[in-house]
């Protein structure tokens, strides 16, 4: 089933641990992917509001030098992103099986 | 917050992968009709409600429940929109800078002819709302266009919708594939979940009008915009076709679009037509 | 600038029944703005009808009243035509006046 | 101020007169009647609109206790729409109504609204309050002199899914 191979990988993705304390080349790593994603979804005009807001508290988080804990809210934020380009990609089918005929 | 959150994506994860499975048959891309189609939403709600009448479906959570309905009957008596629609009655008649009033711009002088709208407009080939004629009316007389969710907007349209008030809703699909294809889009939308809630408008308007989202009762589609524009007791204020489906999409937790987007203007279109028939009940006030 | 009080009365016999709906925020203090700052007590303290020189019905209203608030009561002994006075002062020494036909 | 007949009545009323006093100085407080009204015939029940419970509320608008009466006809829904404006009404049969009060138990202050019933007006009125929680609405008739009540439970809650 073609839909649940990217939902496996975006799974193991959102759960790996961060082994030592990041540091900022990591929290930029991060946000740039997270802000990518995020920049995909509003493409496809299906962002979510809490993928806006983790990502401003990731930022806010860096800001204040606290980078483990931007670096996950910015893991967090691709999470989310990523959630809403497949709710959106399986969405342009799916959504006629709900429809009233 | 991680846990959570890792929690709640593997439950939306796993409803898609669910509600894929539960649809085997993805249909072809099968013409679109909406007269069908019409014929099968109302049907839908009145099977599905058969001691609601049919012209009370436009008020909304008040057909589906006989307390609420009390407290709007109490409230109709001298109702919350009155300020609105007296301002609305004056702006329409101020006329602008140029002299011109927005009589001038609309058939029958603007009045008791909201329930043509939306219609599609075939020189522009996308659908025109009543907001976007009003604001477009202001722009072409020189005059700055209102904000599409704040009270003046929704004054100018809740006297207009006053003006028609008992018409029936009589929205025209042109044969122009065009028109069809922003019928099927609006369709689209309204059926399409969105947003980290995973709802779409027939989640909550579709599956379980009646029902209570916490204080609220959910109001069925059919004939859901036949009010508009509404008094809101969670905004103490009017709110317009626009202020709703912004709000709306930010409950669902979706960013909502910029009002009057091809989206919002094909759905107010699709929701319009499938009320056909439908008496215009605004302004109308809801809890 | 319109009048902030609508009134409708309608004698039947020897009973005029009034409605009154009033523009005002009626705000009771305790609600924040967007940008969380406390939106100050503003709301109407007294509402007095007057029937020929007399108070027919006077309201002594606290925060807890709705925004553009709504009153319904009856009185005895006018009939159509007669006048009716309405006025109201809120906490800021605001005030409004109206007088209304009995329909 | 409303006459109270409390056991030390006018030590009362002059620690009461003090306190508004004392309150008009420090400026326009919200509660501060402004001048004007502070004169003689200031009806309005400053004390009884700042207290927290309705006993207070009551003892400090009328100086005395209601007892419950099916004569008073309390009118409010099971669940109200919205918080900020439920539609309650009372009417009752009792003669010789002189005042009407409503008030909601849990709001930051109980006392919402009075209405003076004058001689030759009906014992009835319809109205439209803001409730902080779903409470017991309480609504008061004094007539005759004495002080009946009926109360009722409205629902409350935040409508929406929560965005």
């Amino acid at each position: 089933m073609k839909l649940s191979l990217p939902l496996t990988m975006l799974l193991a993705l959102s759960l790996a641990p961060a082994a030592r304390a990041a540091t900022e080349a990591d929290y930029k790593a991060a946000y740039a992917a997270a802000e990518a994603a995020s920049k995909e979804a509003a493409g496809m005009r299906n962002q979510w509001t809490t993928t806006v807001s983790t990502l401003a508290a990731a930022k806010k988080a860096a800001e204040g030098g606290d980078f483990d804990r931007a670096v996950a809210a910015a893991k967090e934020a691709e999470a989310l992103a990523k959630a809403s380009i497949v709710q959106a990609t399986s969405e342009k089918d799916a959504w006629k099986a709900m429809e009233i005929r | 917050m991680k846990t959570r959150s890792a929690l709640l994506l593997g439950s939306l994860s796993a409803a898609l992968v669910a509600f894929a499975l539960t649809s085997p048959r993805v249909v072809a891309a099968d013409k679109v009709d909406p007269v069908a189609d019409a014929k099968a939403f109302q049907n839908f709600f009145f099977q599905k409600f058969p001691n609601v009448k049919h012209e009370d479906f436009v008020n909304g959570p008040y057909s589906m429940n006989e307390d609420m309905k009390r407290q709007w009957q109490e409230k109709e008596e001298f109702p919350p929109y009155e300020f609105a629609l007296d301002a609305g009655k004056e702006m329409f008649a101020t006329p602008f800078k140029n002299g011109k009033t927005y009589a001038d711009c609309f058939p029958n002088g603007g009045i008791g002819i909201r329930q043509n709208y939306p219609y599609f407009d075939e020189k522009e080939g996308k659908v025109v709302t009543l907001e976007l004629a009003l604001n477009r009316c202001r722009e072409a007389n020189g005059e700055a266009p209102y904000s599409y969710v704040k009270d003046e907007m929704a004054s100018l349209t809740a006297y207009m919708a006053f003006t028609s008030r008992g018409k029936p809703m009589d929205i025209k699909i042109p044969d122009d594939p065009r028109a069809l294809a922003a019928f099927e889009n609006g369709k689209r939308y309204f059926y399409t979940r969105r947003g980290q809630m995973n709802f779409s408008c027939a989640s909550c308007h579709v599956q379980s009008p009646g029902e209570r989202i916490r204080a609220e009762i959910l109001a069925p589609a059919l004939g859901i915009l036949n009010a508009m524009p509404i008094y809101r007791s969670e905004w103490s204020g009017m709110g317009t076709t626009s202020r709703r489906f912004v709000t709306c999409n930010s409950q669902t937790r979706a960013v909502p679009l910029e009002p009057q987007s091809d989206e919002y203007r094909d759905v107010e279109y699709f929701l319009s037509y499938v009320a056909n028939g439908l008496p215009i009940s605004g302004p109308g006030a809801r809890p | 600038m319109a009048s902030t009080i609508r009134v409708r009365a309608t004698a039947n016999g020897d009973i005029t029944e009034v409605q009154a709906l009033i523009q005002h925020p009626m705000d009771s203090g305790f609600v924040k703005d967007s940008k969380g700052e406390l939106i100050p007590a503003h709301f109407i303290q007294e509402l007095k009808f007057e029937y020929n020189g007399k108070d027919v019905f006077v309201a002594d209203w606290g925060p807890a009243v709705s925004k553009d608030p709504y009153v319904k009561f009856s009185f005895k002994g006018a009939k159509k035509g007669d006048d009716l006075k309405i006025s109201w002062t809120d906490n800021k020494g605001a005030s409004d006046t109206t007088t209304a036909k009995i329909s | 101020m409303t006459t109270t007949t409390g056991p030390h009545p006018t030590r009362r009323l002059i620690l009461q007169g003090a306190a508004s006093v004392a309150l008009l100085g420090l400026g326009n407080l919200p509660f501060g009647a402004t001048p004007a009204r502070a004169a003689a015939n200031d009806k309005y029940p400053e004390a009884a609109f700042r207290q927290k419970s309705e006993a207070d509320a009551i003892k400090a608008l009328y100086g005395k206790t209601a007892e419950p009466s099916d004569k008073v006809k309390l009118d409010a829904p099971e669940i109200a729409e919205n918080g900020g404006v439920v539609p309650i009404s009372v009417a009752t049969t009792l003669d010789k109504v002189t005042s009407i009060s409503f008030f909601v138990a849990e709001n930051p202050n109980a006392l919402a609204a009075s209405y003076k019933i004058p001689e030759g007006t009906i014992p009835s009125v319809a109205n439209r309050l803001k409730m902080a929680k779903t409470t017991n609405v309480i609504a008061i008739v004094e007539a005759d002199g004495k002080l009946y009540s009926a109360t009722k439970e409205v629902k409350v809650t935040v409508g929406g899914c929560g965005g």
